[in-house]
Formats: C-alpha cells, structure tokens, sequence
C-alpha cells in the first residue's frame, strides 16, 4: 500500500457500512481506519490509538500479548459504536479495531476512528469509544517484563 | 439432561488448567448459572476461589454479560464464557 | 512511503525535535504525523484531521483555498505547542501541520497529533490544539462554491 | 523617516488591490500603529473601512498580535501584517 504526501479519500477502502469493527491478528493501520470514516459531507477525523508502553511501575515491558473472545468482543464494538451515535449525533462513520496476539513495544494495540461535520463530535466521540471499549469489551492483555520477571494478566480499572 | 458449552478466557483458562472450552452436562435443578459456578468450583480447584466470586469473574450467557447478582436459567444449546477482569485497549 | 498492515513505529520520520511544524503547500500524511509523535515510553496518540466538507449552509462547496502568514503561523503553533504542553503535562510529543493553497473536498487541510503516556492527555491537548488554532494561527480560507455561486473568505466564529 | 514594511493577507490584501507587500515611510509624528492605520486608509480607500476598524482587522507587529486598543511604536525596519478575521483549520 502506498500514500502519496498528500493523501486524497481513497476508495479503495471505501464501504456503505456505517462501522469498521474488526478484532483480529492484523490490525489495520490508522491510515486505512481514518480513510474507512473519511467522507465528503464532514469536516472531521478524530482518531485514537493505544499503543505497547516499555515500562510499567519501573518495570521493563517487552511486549503485551492479547486475547480476545472474539464474536463478542465485535459485538459489544458495535453495540459501543451504536451507543456513541446515539450519544453525539453528528457521529457519521466509525473505525474501531483491536488486535490480537504479540504488539511489541510502540506497536498500537487498538484504534478508534469516526468523522462528523464539525469537530467537536469527531474527538468527544473518540474519548467515549476508548473509555467504554476499555469497561464492556471481553479482551484481555498479558503485560511481558523483561528477563526474569515473568508476566501478568492486567485489570483495567479506570 | 441438558448440554452447555463453557468457554475460559484469559487468567480463568489458566486457572483450569489451559481450557479454553468444555462441555457441560447439567441436571434440570443445575440448569441456571448459580449451580454453574457451583459445579464448576469443584471441577476445576484451581478455577475454584475465582468462579465462586462474582466480583472477580463475570459470566457472558451466548455472548451478552451476566449482570452480578442476577440468576439465569439455562437451555441446551446454550454458551457460557468465564470473563475475568478486562484488560482491551 | 510503504506501510505494512500493522504499522511499526518507524524510524524514517523520528526526530529529536518535541514538536513537527509545518505550514505549506505539501501537507504530511496521517501516518507521518502519527509516526513523529510515536515513543515507546507513550501508550496513547491521539490525533485530528480537518477536512474540506462538500456544503456549507445548502451551497455546494468545490474547494477550500488557503492563505497563510507562514513564519508567524509557524511560531504561533510553536506557541499553542508550548500552552500544551504546560496545560497537559504528559504530553511527549506534538504534530501540527496546515496545508496552503487549494484543498478539494475529501482532503485535509490540517492535522494534529499529540502522544503521550495515558490516554486522556493526548485526547484533550488535541481538542485544545484545534481550538488554539483556529483562534490564533493566521491563516485564511476561502470557499468556493459551485457554478456561478463564486467564493467567499471565512472567519472563524466559535 | 523610519521605512516599515507592511504585509497585506487574504479579504485585506484584495481590498487594497492585491498588494502583498509595500514599503511605507513614516515621520517620527507618525511612528506608530494608530497612525498607521490611518495613512492606510488614505492610500488604499477600498481598504479604508476594514483597515480603521479595529474590530474586523487586527494588526501583527513583528509576527506578535497587537492586542486591541494598544498603541505601539514603530521603529525603522519593523514588519506590520494586515490580518482580517483568521479561518484556518
């Protein structure tokens, strides 16, 4: 996939859904999930993409691996996509996809994406997807430290 | 007799002894997830003080979150999921 | 420019610099911008696309031209920058680009892009930055409309 | 005489013509931004009404904003921008 600097909409990665949702080994790039939103009626791209810290309470982290109960970690998407339009009602497509499996260090592990007309909708809307994707969907991450501290399963408690 | 598919994620997998899915039979009186928990306590030692606790283990009746507190009937046919504490994003 | 699906962090477009300014004629892509914040000690990049919308109050919108003060504009998003950073103190690093001339429907005109360890930081320095812009950058758009509708230059009311 | 330079953007750059950019010249009298505004408005009449109202045109000393209502002296070399009301984003 190539992008010239000046990246026009492109169709290739156009689609008549209103969602991107997809949990999976292949995350798609923030450039794909951006232009899946793209459209010509909006004004506004907001977008938000967690990604592998190297260190957690002075510890080394070498990577996170993920795991997912899939159907329903794409079903609560949706149902957090749903509840989004909902709640910002200029909201006019969303991307929201996370991984599965290894994300090293610096590598992102979700991205969120949606336009609207104006850009208020556009970033609130990106803060409530992440804030309800981190409480309702069934994903689990396992933090790796480096040499012999082992691993852990971690607890989202925002 | 009815039949239920047990799915276990995460740290609750583990705990069973790397089970990622089972499948259950259950008398009618065992039909709901209280008597679940209860039976798979005993079935899985290692999953026992984490299945027990609805604070630390929330069940997913065919894909939608058992709310604490609450006691659902069972079907054949249908899926439970052991959801340990949420960690996406 | 390649990426791969799963975009690492690239090495291409760091730098030492805190900040990627620039105002002109060739706008960075989503990616470079989301590429130059990227660090390995940050878990969250949030970034905002402004695009050129096809309407504005029922007239058909063919394209947006701008205009810019380039060496003041530049230093006034080093300014914004600076307000962000001392506004949200975790934020890393910071992204801001302005294109100048013609921006067809569909295309951005501008994009921000902030990283930084927790996520809610990079969220609101990223609404604040396109609010900052939008009140102090001396940049000018003008609107052109469809057939014989003509073109107006905007002003920036909120 | 001091020389300045004075640097036209956007709706004001049309309204005097389309001129980017003039070197003007000043009298010590006439050194400052307020007198400035009113030595443009004699030679750019299609300028005049936006470039006296404070309001609608704001002016940038040396790539700094003059805050409204404030007086500043010009010395010899400085820069002075005509900025109408910004739209970028």
């Amino acid at each position: 996939m190539s992008h010239s600097l000046l990246s026009p909409p492109s169709t290739s990665f156009k689609s008549n859904e209103r969602y991107f949702i997809r949990v999976s080994e292949q995350l798609p790039s923030l450039e794909e999930c951006s232009q899946f939103v793209s459209d010509a009626s909006c004004g506004a791209i907001a977008t938000f993409a967690g990604t592998t810290r190297d260190n957690f309470q002075g510890k080394k982290v070498t990577q996170l691996s993920y795991e997912g109960y899939v159907p329903m970690a794409e079903k609560e998407l949706r149902g957090i996509c749903d509840d989004a339009c909902e709640k910002f009602s200029g909201i006019h497509k969303i991307a929201a996809v996370h991984i599965l499996g290894d994300c090293p260090v610096g590598f992102p592990s979700v991205i969120l994406a949606c336009s609207s007309p104006h850009r208020r909708e556009s970033i609130h809307c990106v803060e409530y997807l992440i804030d309800a994707l981190k409480a309702r969907v069934p994903i689990w991450k396992r933090e790796c430290y480096e040499g012999d501290n082992g691993s852990v399963w971690k607890e989202n408690i925002e | 007799m009815i039949s239920i598919q047990v799915l276990f994620f995460a740290s609750a997998r583990e705990a069973a002894g790397d089970i990622s899915k089972k499948c259950i039979e259950l008398t009618p009186d065992e039909a709901n997830t209280s008597s679940l928990r209860r039976l798979l306590a005993l079935e899985y030692p290692g999953l026992a003080s984490m299945v027990k606790d609805e604070e630390n283990l929330t069940l997913a009746l065919n894909e939608e979150y058992v709310t604490r507190g609450q006691v659902l009937a069972l079907k054949d046919g249908d899926t439970i999921a052991l959801i340990p504490p949420i960690s996406g994003g």
